[in-house]
């Protein structure tokens, strides 16, 4: 058992000392939701699991304790382990400072809110997990478990492809109705782990970039200019489709980019080391150039 | 259901009126003096002394301000450059619009202080509420006793309303005025140091049930309520104003609460005593 | 009691939005909706967004303004809107209502931006027979799932048809409107069916005044995000902030929805913010809901609805959170 | 900087055109040109009296890179009808390679612009130097005819 593991190792690490705190998942309110877990004392470690529910991504909170002394650990997925990559990138996060406890993940389930507990076997996949092309951590300092076998990812791009073959007007009136919905909350960027600017352009900063107004112009001036942000940086965890509280659909966004950027620049996948350099962040000299 | 009593509100709670700057005083390298009056010449309102109002540039952005004084046809806010808005009202002229909305807040406990000695502590920009009071007392000198001003800043050149304190107030009858700075300079002749020292300094007696009227940045105000506490101040008679965020004035936007209490209706002014009962959250 | 068959409801909406514009739950909307004839309503649970934007919008504007060089000018945006019907609304919802009514109605000033829309709508609302959500606690925060009665019109939920009550003088005259729709009933109210979540909210508020520096806030604070899909979907939250769009000379202030989840929501103009840290902020969430409000207007802040608890991103349960403040132990 | 409204909006709103005199509607072009180059440019072309459309507004900016997806949405929403990104040839950014990025966030942001509905041909990117007075004279007069071609834009505005 996964979670037996995760319980020992933490228990170990805060024990010993090594690590001051462990970030986990525990189980949450309902048998279908598993929820994060900030352990700091030893005997606290039984509150750890590891099952189908375990949806979060914890990366983003490693921005929390960057300044903490000492060391922090945390229960990487696949998706987990390529947002901590993406941050330690961009300075975000010290490798050193990092203890990556690697779990290799079979894809996240979810169950009809107000049901009885039932086998986990039989529930489907949660959307995000669907398309995953990382299931094994890409960074780790322990692996707990076995590595699994990526799932057939050929349906990557399909609703993104299914946008692309509307009309320009249609596309304008599929996006308008969905951005109309858009109730602001911000989410989507507090999630994100590629959203890791302290002060962000959409913050009351003066900048006025975007207006407090719910309506649908300024809707549209948030979520392209969040896409474009991240664009490069998105490691496609899903996080940001999965907290809309409007379900807006984010990843036919993101995966437009990631699509796009693959097709004119190269393939890349963000977060799979930190040494490739996102594709915003470099150049070819005959990277294509077909508006002139 | 929604028949409430409204209180007396010259102005729609959210919705301003125009007004004028009609005159400005440079105070200090970044603080100014704006008269503002209604188009028509009028006084826009007549706040208590502590109130505030809500002052915009129409199309820059609107903001909470003291009240600094009075006048029959005028209210005048001291302000000092800290933004977007502030840094647009520096750049305007006499004649510019503006619009106002209030009186907001409390004000100063006006009859707990009546016969009594009274002692205004101000730090910086803090002196300008306190400045609504103390002209409140000059202008009705017989209900109060004597009135001692402990005003400092960080020089000689930051020192507000100078015509008051060098001038109009030492003239008034048992009125005493102190003065400090951090730094001095060399025409300066007065005392130099930090508000707190000048406090303990000066000792001013808490007898005869003396109150203290005090307001300026919050780690002066942390250090001179200890002096004050040496000096054998009670704590119902310490008297401060409060800071906060504020977008509506009315106890309805939410922002300025400090525990349950909305600094915009039960505030800004508070006792130290009540403040003790309340979260250290401002 | 007087009651209308299910099937029937549709007949009354059609006569009633001659004379109101009525607003119903819509199946595949997210909020309540303009009714139109032939609609699919959506009447067997709560609607994601709360009804509170009803009376108070996300975005409203507050008055236009003008300005050529140093003159300038403005004017009120201010109107009296059409009769409305809110249609549908559960207790839990009505009682967000009426915690919006101390807010705005109360306290010395009468928001007239709210008041207008609220004395021009007429409440019906549909009482549920058990947790319409796996989420619902309404019960635990001492509201009745079944009735009102701070409505116009109550429905009570019999099966095959509703219980039609009038709870006001405006509802009476409304029932007697449209009689020939109603019809007489012997039919009881069922029993409310065992809610799921259940808590116990006695002296909760007043140990949470003893508990403002408890290191519980800084523990359930770690896994909050700081969004603000808890108070936009929260039907009491009801902080607002004041901003305006300027184009050239023309502009208009507005006002609309904010968070005290938002970290630039309480920082001054100087840069200093007294609750800069996602604890404070948390912590005064939390308080305002429980134990400021209760104080301030004596009617607790949280009606159990449950949308927070079905939508916060990290399962930041209110529920769980009362119970481990009432775990505490204050020495 | 800001895309001050005022700059965009000098001009009449251009929904009110007299019936059966639609020819007549000049379109809005937001150009950001770098200010090394094409500023130049544009200045040369100026100098030299070569007539262009007056449809062009130009804001400066240091760097062709300098443009982010908020200013050309900003500039839709304030009534652009097309908006332009302009700088140094590749190889001559005055900042060495700042050009070389503008190149792929342009593809990029006008990817994502055709993807949201909006038609490509209202946001263009071109290389004109400062001695391309004639490029200049001739690419804004280009983008003008194929705007008017498109018409007046309604997407994103948030103006009347």
């Amino acid at each position: 058992m996964i979670t037996e593991k995760m319980r020992d190792v933490a228990k170990d690490l805060l024990t010993k000392g090594e690590v001051n705190m462990v970030i986990g998942w525990e189980k949450g309110t309902f048998w279908y939701n598993s929820t994060p877990v900030f352990i700091t004392k030893a005997e606290d470690v039984e509150r750890l699991v590891f099952d189908e529910f375990c949806t979060n991504n914890l990366a983003k909170y490693l921005l929390d304790y960057k300044t903490a002394e000492g060391k922090v650990a945390i229960f990487v997925k696949g998706c987990d382990a390529r947002a901590v990559n993406r941050l330690m990138q961009d300075q975000q996060v010290q490798r050193d400072k990092v203890y990556l406890l690697g779990i290799p993940c079979g894809g996240m389930k979810e169950a009809a809110p107000g049901t009885q507990p039932q086998a986990t076997e039989g529930l489907p996949l949660v959307e995000k997990c669907q398309n995953c092309t990382s299931p094994n951590p890409v960074v780790f300092d322990v692996l707990l478990g076995d590595q699994v076998s990526v799932r057939d990812t050929q349906n990557r791009f399909a609703a993104v492809e299914k946008l692309e073959a509307l009309g320009t007007d249609e596309k304008y009136a599929y996006w308008g109705e969905m951005f109309d919905k858009c109730i602001r909350c911000y989410a989507c960027r507090n999630v994100c782990p590629a959203c890791s600017c302290r002060e962000c352009a959409f913050d009351g900063n003066g900048l006025n970039w975007l207006g407090k107004q719910n309506n649908l112009q300024e809707n549209q001036m948030f979520n392209i200019t969040r896409a474009m942000h991240v664009a490069g940086r998105c490691i496609e965890c899903g996080e940001c489709e999965r907290v809309c509280p409007m379900d807006l659909p984010l990843m036919a966004i993101n995966r437009k980019v990631i699509k796009d950027l693959n097709e004119l620049f190269g393939a890349y996948e963000a977060g799979m080391d930190v040494e490739n350099r996102p594709p915003l962040g470099q150049f070819k000299l005959e990277d294509p150039e077909k508006f002139m | 259901m929604t028949q409430v009593a409204v209180a007396e509100n010259p102005v729609s709670p959210l919705v301003p009126i125009v007004g004028k700057i009609i005159k400005i005083v440079t105070e200090t390298p970044d603080v100014k003096t704006f008269h503002v009056s209604t188009p028509d010449g009028n006084k826009p309102f007549t706040p208590a002394p502590g109130q505030l109002g809500m002052l915009s540039l129409l199309n820059v952005g609107e903001a909470m301000f003291s009240i600094t004084t009075q006048g029959p046809n005028h209210l005048e806010f001291a302000i000092k450059k800290t933004g977007v808005l502030t840094d647009a009202l520096h750049e305007s002229e006499v004649g510019q619009t503006v619009a106002v909305r209030g009186p907001y807040g409390n004000g100063f406990p006006i009859e707990f202080c009546k016969g009594k000695d009274l002692l205004f502590i101000g730090g910086g920009i803090g002196l300008a509420p306190v400045r609504s009071l103390i002209n409140y007392c000059v202008e009705n000198r017989d209900d109060f006793g004597k009135l001692q001003v402990i005003y400092g800043s960080r020089s000689p050149a930051d020192l507000v309303f100078k015509d008051d304190i060098l001038t109009n107030w030492p003239q008034v009858r048992d009125m005493q005025v102190d003065l400090t700075v951090d730094r001095g300079d060399d025409t300066w002749q007065g005392n130099v140091g930090f508000v707190p020292a000048f406090i303990e300094q000066l000792a001013p007696s808490p007898e005869g049930d003396k109150v203290c009227i005090l307001c300026g940045p919050p780690i002066m105000i942390k250090f001179c309520l200890q002096s004050l506490a040496k000096l054998g101040f009670k704590n119902e008679n310490i008297i401060t104003t409060l800071e906060m965020r504020m977008k509506c004035g009315v106890g309805k936007c939410g922002r300025c609460n400090i525990g349950s209490c909305y600094v915009c209706l039960d505030g800004p002014v508070f006792s130290l005593a009540q403040l003790q009962t309340m979260p250290p959250e401002y | 009691m007087k009651a209308i068959a299910k099937t029937q409801i549709s007949e009354l909406l059609n006569q009633v939005a001659r004379e109101y514009n009525v607003l119903v739950p819509v199946a595949g909307a997210d909020k309540y909706a303009p009714y139109t004839p032939g609609i699919e309503l959506k009447l067997n649970s709560r609607t994601l967004l709360p009804p509170k934007d009803v009376f108070f919008p996300q975005t409203e504007k507050m008055y236009k303004f003008s300005t050529d060089g140093m003159e300038g000018s403005l004017d009120s945006l201010l109107t009296t809107p059409k009769p409305q019907l809110l249609f549908g609304i559960r207790p839990c919802d009505v009682k967000s209502i009426h915690c919006l009514d101390h807010v705005f109605l109360s306290k010395g000033f009468v928001d007239e931006f709210y008041a207008a829309k609220r004395d021009n709508t007429f409440l019906i609302s549909i009482g549920c027979n058990g947790p319409a959500e796996s989420t619902c606690f309404c019960q635990s925060m001492g509201i009745n799932p079944q009735d009102t009665d701070e409505v116009d019109v109550h429905l009570f939920d019999l099966g095959s048809q509703y219980g039609v009550v009038p709870k006001s003088a405006k509802g009476e005259a409304f029932v007697a409107k449209y009689a020939a729709l109603f019809a007489e009933t012997t039919e009881e109210v069922p029993a409310v069916a065992e809610f799921t979540l259940n808590l116990e909210l006695d002296g909760v508020s007043e140990k949470l005044a003893q508990m403002f520096e408890h290191p519980l806030w800084e523990e359930v604070s770690r896994k909050c995000i700081g969004c603000g899909a808890c108070t936009y979907l929260c039907p009491t939250c009801h902080c607002f902030d004041v901003s305006a769009r300027v184009a050239g000379t023309q502009g208009f202030r507005f006002r609309c929805w904010d968070s005290c989840m938002f970290s630039d929501y309480t920082r001054m103009a100087g840069g200093h913010n007294p609750r800069p840290s996602k604890k404070e902020r948390v912590r005064n969430r939390f308080l305002h809901k429980l134990q400021y409000f209760p104080e301030r207007y004596g009617d607790s802040l949280c009606t159990g609805c449950g949308r927070c608890l079905s939508k916060c991103p990290v399962n930041m349960d209110i529920t769980n959170i009362i119970k481990q403040v009432r775990e505490v132990d204050l020495v | 900087m800001s895309l001050d409204t005022e700059a965009v909006q000098q001009q009449p709103a251009t929904a009110a055109q007299p019936e059966g005199a639609p020819q007549e509607w000049e379109p809005r072009i937001v150009g950001f040109a770098c200010n090394w180059c094409t500023y130049a440019g544009a200045d040369l072309a100026g100098l030299s009296r070569l007539q262009y459309p007056p449809s062009i507004r130009l804001i400066r900016v240091p760097c062709s890179g300098r443009v982010n997806p908020q200013f050309v949405i900003r500039a839709f929403q304030r009534g652009a009808d097309g908006v332009l990104v302009a700088g140094c040839h590749p190889g001559d950014c005055h900042y060495s390679t700042g050009n070389y990025f503008t190149r792929r966030r342009f593809l990029l942001m006008q990817n994502m612009l055709q993807y949201m509905g909006m038609d490509p041909r209202r946001f263009q990117a071109r290389w004109i130097s400062g001695s391309e007075g004639p490029k200049f004279q001739q690419v804004i007069t280009q983008m003008t005819e194929d705007i008017k071609a498109l018409g007046p834009n309604r997407k994103m505005r948030d103006v009347e």
